[in-house]
């Protein structure tokens, strides 16, 4: 199972996936209404990583964080 | 180099520190940033998350940089609320030269803004309001969409 | 606001002294720059001479700067002898945004050392040598040559 | 009288000169072996404001102050 988490301001509980890459993940997410802003303003982090492509392999117990625009200082 | 608190950040503390523990260094310039709650929009403070796996990672990338160039970054930051006049952030360069310093600086501070981890909501009338209009989305944002 | 003192400058009582000096003005951002005295080229320390009417006049033409952007300008150097590792100058901006404070103590530190009345010495084995190939001749030098 | 005053690392006592602009002072400093350095790098001050022009009277009571090269911080 990979683990899906949403960080800071985005209201929604982690999720376990039994996916195998971003191009999966993005089609479930895209299904959830509420979620349809923030998919177009995060980035994504596979094991604390920032990733800039789909084009990455998910094997179970990975990590996928999505973190919504930023704001420090 | 990396110190994140509860709750505001004691200043002239933290500076003195800083001071201190490179005062031996021979560095020529020492540069900190200090980031204060200001008021406005009738906010009573602002409130941070952070997550912290990626901001240390960030940040180790940052203190490479540095060593590079001959430098040393330190910074600080609150996690949750900071109210009006209260001090949330400071990044602090030493570096031989001053040149260095004042651009380090400069680039940290920018890039801090643009990818440091870090969720920034306006604290008012009891709520905690995530300050959208004020954030800044990470580069490659919008993979998912 | 311009702080001259005989001999080392007292860092931390002087950041966190202007910092409380600040504290309700309701600036965002604060950045001071902290000068040290470096082990280089064997010198014991450095010693400085001040022009003070100049160096005010000087100092009061960017207060003016700073009033225009709303940010405030500090600034603390030492009259005379300064050893190893002691700080001998220090400058600081207020200002309520980052990207003003960020440009305007690189631009004020640059003219400071292009411009100010400060005339640097090493001291090295009880000597006091002007530091001329470190120093600047002041914009218009050479006018009675 | 005008005072004329030497700066910093100038190893020179100050004068007193009966003088009307900064040409006649111009004149008088060259023929001083050690001052030429120090003309060729110094700055000039009148009643402590910097000058960019050799075009300045000088009356009575005036001050003139050199301030060779720099080096605050």
């Amino acid at each position: 199972m990979v683990r899906v988490e949403f960080l800071g301001p985005i209201q929604k509980k982690p999720l376990e996936l039994d996916i195998s890459n971003l191009n999966e993940l993005a089609k479930i997410l895209q299904e959830d209404k509420e979620m349809q802003p923030w998919l177009e303003n995060s980035a994504v982090a596979v094991n604390d990583t920032l990733v800039s492509s789909r084009d990455v392999a998910l094997k179970d117990g990975d990590r996928v964080a999505l973190l919504p625009p930023v704001c420090g200082g | 180099m990396l110190y994140l608190y509860d709750g505001p950040l004691n200043v002239p503390t933290i500076l003195k520190e800083w001071y201190e523990q490179e005062a031996k260094s021979n560095y020529g310039a020492y540069i900190p940033f200090v980031g204060t709650v200001r008021s406005e929009d009738n906010i009573d403070g602002l409130s941070f998350d952070i997550y912290e796996p990626i901001l240390r990672s960030w940040f180790e990338a940052w203190k490479q940089k540095a060593k590079a160039k001959g430098a040393v970054i330190k910074m600080a930051h609150s996690r949750g609320d900071v109210m009006l006049h209260e001090s949330s952030y400071i990044a602090a360069v030493f570096s031989p030269k001053r040149r260095v310093a004042l651009e380090f600086i400069d680039e940290f501070v920018e890039d801090f803004k643009a990818s440091a981890p870090i969720w920034k909501y306006d604290l008012k009338n009891g709520k905690r309001i995530y300050a959208l209009e004020r954030s800044t989305a990470i580069k490659g944002s919008g993979l998912l969409s």
